[in-house]
């Protein structure tokens, strides 16, 4: 630029807009530390190593980034494209208050709540969201959140390890591979066995725990109380995986005699974004409590009367039970847990609150609505077939008349994602099926094209 | 004349629960208007549940005034040692948002994700340039699953060496975060400590004795939690390598060293990084964070999956190495905060990185002098990141702890630093005040911090009783812990 | 033991431009690469300018420090009478910032921008039945403009009838909102106030007396500034068009009466409405706002410029009406707000907005008699959306105003009524509920303003300091507007 | 929905949730109010017009509308399309802070900030606001703002009219043909003539100000000290309406000679948004101080010193000067200004606090770099020219080989949102010519497109 002339502002000015301290003021400093220059405050760095060459790419400024990161977002599909995936990951409407509440900036930009008395909106917000999950599940007890649903199924796991003092863990099937995959990976620094079984009868005195998912892997809505006496009559604990949204409709697992419950909050938190962030829910009944991981927030009250107000010690909020953490117990910790997924709990929270206990029924009774009728438009096309292994939920198997792989790469042609290929499963109604996904905020105009997609391919073939 | 306080309503009394009147609701739900499916069997479905009912408007306003009960680094200084509360740019979280990130789904089909997978790979090439690690995997959601990722790619390239039954220790500094010997014990590994030499280096004498062919790894931490410089460390991982074992580093101090050292150069050969701190994404009052596990080319087949890939075809991919340890989630990590560390990343550029470690450095260095002989520095040398001093002369004294101090700090405007930890510095104040920080608030810190220590001298009690102008008072944490109420619950309210 | 306020800091006293240091900046700006264009001769160009410079994290935490100073809706309860605070529905800021709608350029082609046309035109027909009166702009910017606009249209009216000379005068009730004189004024008329009845309602007698070929317009606020009905307005009505005037309504309060009775069928000729009081936009600490005028079809061919108009091939436009008044602003209004607007319209319906006035109306009236007793109740008798009590009586026996009894509130947690207003109640405490607060806060407001009675009796001293807790003590005005500062400036700090 | 069996809420629910009250909560109050129902307090209304028959859409729930809406939005032409409109609106790049801070909702749902001590956030901003506004214009005060530029033009020769008692205004033109309308709509109200001169030799003795646009309508920087002096010599006051944005390269009117300068503060606080919500940015000399226009906030000092601190009374700010205005003077007021634009304010100053001096400078001068490359890659196009009127800052006129109408509809029909038609205007080089704008916020990518548009174009003819 060519404003050399201009006296706007001092030359020597700050490195960059994220740092203030600008050339006198760094003079300054180092002068009262009492060195040359920065680089003298590396001087224990082994000299032969130090500034490497570093092949980064350039900065850019704000605008530039915008752009260049716009771009990127355009590059992927556009949001409005009809995509029917779920396994794992729905589309929900979220309450337009969640967002804007979680991005309150003392929220997003708060540390772990180490220091109570100014984090008590952290903290309060924690205490809702636990007792919410438990209110869902049927549980005594939750802590603030985990990673995700299948990384707080490997936990439940390891509790169930360390209480039934068991080596091998039973996955009921169809489970989300995806969580079998983490659970396996968890189970082998612990040397634990992974059984996945097909029914409840292969569950022995040797496991650990029964993990089931509900609704399951195909969107089959379970029965856990059978699976759960079965469990128990071999000692093992019921480790439910169960669809917080699901549970809107279901039964609460604590009421089916699940011991622990685990589930995936991110899609009543906000869009999927790829995945993640996510949010692990974790409730279990009192007697894990000890036992249990990740942070938990507990009530207490002042130690001390405030000056004013009616002397009375006010009620607030901490992190407790610490004993169970791996900053005091170390190598003794029940987890390693430390950060987790705090911001994304609280929106999940203000939407549970938003919906409250009728708006979250109706929902997803309309959820179960819509899917129900999309499969039925489905299941009535000449070619088609939609497979069901039982009550279902939200997804279902949808069976063409050409391969699913070729199904979905002819929807794909058409500008629809079509469902899951899960013809590879071994279950029989997933032979050459697609597994479908629709929830209530699946647009209509949404399910009109696929219908019309799928009986054009129809009528091709 | 104080006047009576008519407000100081004992809001935490209250939660969603007790608020609004059964009937309010804040949002609708559309009504079905197609065919009627009945519903599942009656058995298989619940017949109560206990939520909020609140109307919009009481919902919003209630976590509006949750919000103005906490303190964020948009609040002020926030000098959580190890904790690298750096300013977090608002434009990364504008980019996190652009409806073609946030609305993709984790299974769509590649060529319908490549802004995201491009991006991701970009960042993941940018990292593996910063740490001399070329492999990476960002799937880890945190500094402690990325800990637990490293220790698991050990135990299976131990594994594939035929030594994993033989070697069952890791060997862990006493200075180290929790995270590493938990982690460690997770793995199914027995930990070894390792004592700090007076120099707050490891005390390489022990290294050496401990150092056998029962040695899986020895995790370090660089720099370490004394905000020190791990001196010899190259050497040390010379040593860890001849005994067969390997090195672990923990990146969460990256920040302190960016653009100016690699782990890869140093010897490591595996290392997370918490780029919830050192590439200044919001940790939004306890995550979500990101953090990816790098390594060198031995241990690349190990990598968590997913790993990313691109192909001849010029699509990126995401794909399990051969023999991968496995998932550590169902999908593919926090991406919103890998999205966010990418921006920061091209925010910065090199120049600006060393910029970052570079003032990051002089801050605590500055802070370091302004408070030096106001309380005891066990470890007085030029310090990296941050400097842990130590109220063990206040607590002897005047019998004010460490504790009281960081409590007294809320009144004076300021979050407190980290305290006792590491644990190896009795009653440790943990003071790492960021690059972001302008001097003047590095000043006014000090001033306060010293004025404490005159306080402790005059009104030690005042100070037990601290803190004073907070949203509330001193909490009692033993009681919570004897008697845990830990949900809502219609009775206790 | 009250122990020290380390932290009782200046703040106001400290401007952004005493904040920062030279060379700091929250944002870089790309460089030109290009060729270079010398810049136009210098005598052209500015050589200086003075702005501050702070770091990106500094600008934050000074407005984030700002905001903690502020009271809004989201706060708490807002009972400013007269302007409808009502929680604002944070779904209608996501619609208006949808890209789509947020970068659509005022001057492009009707085909690039339906989708915010075509809403407008939704809002407009919406309008239209909600009062009755058929044609519509949206343009006005705030309800003063609306006045003007108003005004100004019967001004061309009366010019096309020959009548403007003679026509000079418009009535204007002295309960009347400020901006009706002062718009009046503005027009180019002579103002002749019009006395309120012992009843709350307009002097029937003197309106009849008044009436004459001089009189241009009669401007009536419905419902009134003292929350009443205005009884028998619709004759009222008859006896200004015999006399050859307009009526025009101030519709500031239609969220009074919205689906219950309509400014049309009462016999008004032009009304504006302020959608941000009855439609719930956000009033940003002083706008935007948004002042449709609607009128009959004999006064639309005046109508200011743009009007919306659907064309034979479906496109809707924007025009000017044949004897328009013309422009009031360079483009078209605020759009912004009237997107807003609209999403509020759609979320209520027809049954939503009756519920609206109803709710509105009953919490006026619960107020009401939890007050009675308490405060002086000039006209007593049911209100519509507001009542307006007086604190004459406290004045007269404790020295306590309005005023002070204003500030108290702010330590009981609330923010206070308007105040003074209207001027024919002395010390008038105004107070409007708005539907969207539930009866706790009512009751809470009534005890709190029944204690602020009863502190009025005991210590009056103390009210006359009031506020205690707010973020600042009671401020000098007089001496604000004695020597006035009015900017920043180097010396003065 | 079929959950009637569903005991998660209570029937009887609120009407909406926008109102809390439930059925309960009514009954309560009705009895306590002592009328039977809600159409009881509608009493004095006239039995014979109350609840007419009113047509509106039926309600939507959040959902519903959030898709209605973004329907909606989608019809607009999307804001990818290469757009070089200008002509008082220009696509600003805007620091990500701006909206943030903006959209704090203490910020957001305050009113006009008649508590200052609750509004300190509101006022001191509005302060800051002033100062920026001064610093800019290079004037003695300003006041918080009010509608638009026009309806501050308009203001200021209304504050003319009163200052100098004369019944005449001078536009200079060109001018934008919205403000010179405005300017005649509140004109015909106090009975004032308006006239449209070529210049400044036009202005006489009748003339209460000569109005100057700054850069003018078709771009051109005029300078401002000539016409000051021509005013000045024949008593009327110059306003100047001032782009905030050229000011970071262009001379500070003030020091022009500039009595009153008004602007559009919109562009630098947010996105065009249609035109509004937009802000009219009102400074002025110290003489004129007691004759303007809208509110004003003032420094003053706590009536008390506080309990606590060093026992100094603290630093505040107020509305002042209130007997200026129409609440207090109501007919005599200087305006009826009352509601005005203060959120826009805010945004605005941020982003001017944020660019800070050398930022507006160095992004001043990236606009005008880049607008004069574009027009110079246009003009050597065989068949294009882009006639000049003198220095400019970032519009420039372009004459293609084909009339400026078809030439116009030609880039529609690819894609191309072409500058305004000012072919109609009298200048001699705007005939047959578009008005092109280009800014530091115009993607490279468009001014490609564009270049490609309007060769292929000249190719054709
Ligand atoms: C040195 C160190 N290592 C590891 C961790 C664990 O990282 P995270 O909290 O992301 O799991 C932290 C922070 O908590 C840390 O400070
Ligand atoms: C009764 C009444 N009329 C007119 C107005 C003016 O509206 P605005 O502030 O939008 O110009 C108001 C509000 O200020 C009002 O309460």
């Amino acid at each position: 630029m060519t404003s050399s002339s201009f006296a706007g502002s001092s030359p020597g000015g700050s490195p960059h807009p994220y740092i203030p301290a600008t050339e006198a003021d760094q003079a300054r400093m180092l002068e009262r530390v009492g060195v040359a220059d920065l680089d003298a405050l590396f001087a224990d760095l082994p000299a032969d190593l130090r500034d490497p060459a570093i092949d980064l790419p350039p900065a850019l400024t704000e605008p530039e980034l915008i752009a260049l990161l716009t771009e990127r977002a355009a590059a992927n599909a556009a949001p409005s494209r009809p995509n029917f995936l779920g396994a794992g990951a729905y589309r929900r409407s979220i309450p337009a208050i969640s967002s804007h509440l979680a991005s309150r900036s003392e929220f997003v930009t708060a540390y772990t709540p180490y220091q109570p008395e100014i984090s008590q909106g952290t903290l309060q917000s924690g205490f809702e969201f636990q007792s919410v999950v438990c209110e869902l599940t049927g549980m005594d007890v939750a802590n603030v959140g985990l990673y995700d649903v299948a990384s707080a199924t490997a936990e439940a796991c390891l509790l169930a390890v360390r209480f039934t003092k068991r080596q091998a863990l039973a996955l009921l099937e169809p489970i989300h591979p995806g969580t079998a995959d983490v659970v396996s990976t968890y189970a082998r620094g612990a040397g634990l066995r992974v059984d996945s079984v097909t029914s409840a009868d292969a569950v022995s005195d040797e496991h650990a725990c029964l993990v089931v998912q509900q609704p399951d892997f195909l969107g089959t809505i379970a029965d856990l109380e059978p699976l759960a006496n079965v469990a128990h009559d071999n000692g093992a604990l019921l480790v439910a995986v169960a669809d917080p949204f699901a549970l809107g409709l279901l039964k609460a697992p604590g009421d089916a005699g699940a011991d622990i419950v685990t589930g995936e909050g991110r899609d009543l938190a906000g869009a999927p974004a790829f995945g993640g962030p996510s949010l692990g829910l974790f409730a279990a009944g009192l007697p894990y409590l000890r036992q249990m991981p990740g942070r938990i927030v507990g009530r207490t009250r002042e130690l001390h009367a405030p000056e004013h107000g009616d002397g009375e010690p006010r009620t607030g909020y901490v992190l407790t039970l610490q004993t169970r953490e791996q900053f005091i117990r170390r190598e003794r910790a029940t987890s390693n847990v430390s950060t987790a997924q705090a911001l994304i709990a609280l929106a999940f929270t203000v939407t549970m609150q938003a919906l409250g206990p009728r708006g979250l029924r109706e929902s997803a009774e309309l959820c179960y609505q819509r899917a129900h009728d999309a499969a039925r438009r489905i299941g009535v096309l000449p070619g088609y077939e939609t497979p069901e292994r039982g009550p279902w939920f939200q997804e279902f198997l949808v069976r063409g008349p050409v391969p699913a792989a070729e199904l979905n790469a002819r929807l794909a042609e058409r500008g629809i994602t079509a469902g899951l290929d899960v013809s590879a499963r071994p279950e029989p109604e997933a032979r050459e099926a697609l597994l479908f996904a629709v929830t209530e905020a699946t647009p209509d105009a949404h399910i009109d094209a696929l219908l019309e997609a799928l009986a054009a391919i129809g009528g091709e073939s | 004349m104080s006047p009576p306080r008519p407000n100081s309503e004992d809001f935490g009394a209250r939660l969603s629960f007790d608020r609004g009147a059964p009937g309010r609701r804040a949002v609708d739900v559309p009504s079905w208007s197609g065919d009627e499916t009945p519903l599942p069997d009656s058995h298989l479905l619940r017949d109560t549940l206990r939520l909020p009912e609140m109307s919009q408007g009481e919902l919003v306003r209630y976590y509006t005034a949750l919000s103005a009960r906490n303190y964020g680094i948009d609040s002020g200084t926030y000098p959580l040692g190890s904790c690298t509360m750096k300013y977090n740019p608002k434009v990364n979280d504008l980019i996190a948002s652009l409806p073609g990130f946030a609305e993709a789904h984790p299974q769509s089909p590649v060529e319908e994700t490549q802004g995201t997978l491009r991006t991701l790979m970009e960042l993941r090439r940018g990292l593996a340039e910063i740490t001399g690690l070329p492999e990476i995997s960002l799937a880890p959601a945190a500094g402690a699953q990325g800990e637990l990722a490293g220790v698991l790619m050990i135990t299976s390239a131990l594994e594939d060496r035929g030594e994993l039954e033989q070697r069952r220790r890791i060997l862990v500094p006493d200075s180290a975060h929790g995270t590493n010997p938990a982690t460690a014990a997770m793995a199914g590994f027995t930990v070894t400590h390792l004592p700090t030499a007076a120099d707050g280096s490891l005390d390489r004498a022990t290294v050496e004795r401990e150092l056998d062919e029962t040695v899986a790894a020895v995790m370090v931490t660089v720099p370490n939690t004394l905000g020190l410089w791990e001196r010899g460390i190259e050497e040390v991982a010379e040593l860890i390598h001849e005994a067969g074992a390997y090195l672990y580093a923990d990146g969460a101090n990256l920040n302190a060293i960016m653009g100016r050292v690699r782990y890869g150069d140093l010897g490591f050969d595996v290392a997370h990084l918490n780029l919830h701190k050192s590439f200044s994404t919001p940790h939004g009052g306890g995550g979500p964070g990101a953090g990816p596990v790098c390594c060198t080319d031995e241990l690349a087949p190990y990598l968590p999956t997913p790993v990313l890939e691109e192909g001849e075809d010029g699509l990126v991919r995401l794909v399990a190495p051969e023999r991968s340890i496995g998932r550590l989630q169902q999908f593919h990590g926090n991406v919103g905060v890998l999205l966010r560390a990418y921006a920061y990343m091209r925010a910065l550029g090199l120049d600006g990185l060393r910029a970052v470690s570079g003032q990051a450095v002089l801050n605590a260095n500055y802070l370091r002098v302004l408070l030096h002989g106001h309380y005891d520095l066990p470890y007085d040398r030029p310090v990296l990141h941050e400097v842990v001093f130590s109220g063990s002369r206040q607590r002897r004294e005047q019998g004010v702890r460490t504790y009281d101090i960081a409590k007294r700090l809320i009144d004076h405007g300021f979050h407190p630093p980290t305290v006792y930890f590491p644990l190896i510095v009795e009653e440790a104040l943990m003071i790492e005040p960021t690059e972001t920080e302008p001097p003047e608030a590095i000043e006014a810190l000090a001033e306060a911090l010293i004025a404490i220590a005159e306080e402790a001298e005059q009104d030690p009690d005042m100070l037990h009783r601290a803190p004073w102008t907070a949203p509330i008072g001193r909490l009692d944490e033993t009681a919570a812990a004897r008697r845990p109420v830990l949900r809502w619950q219609e009775d206790v309210d």
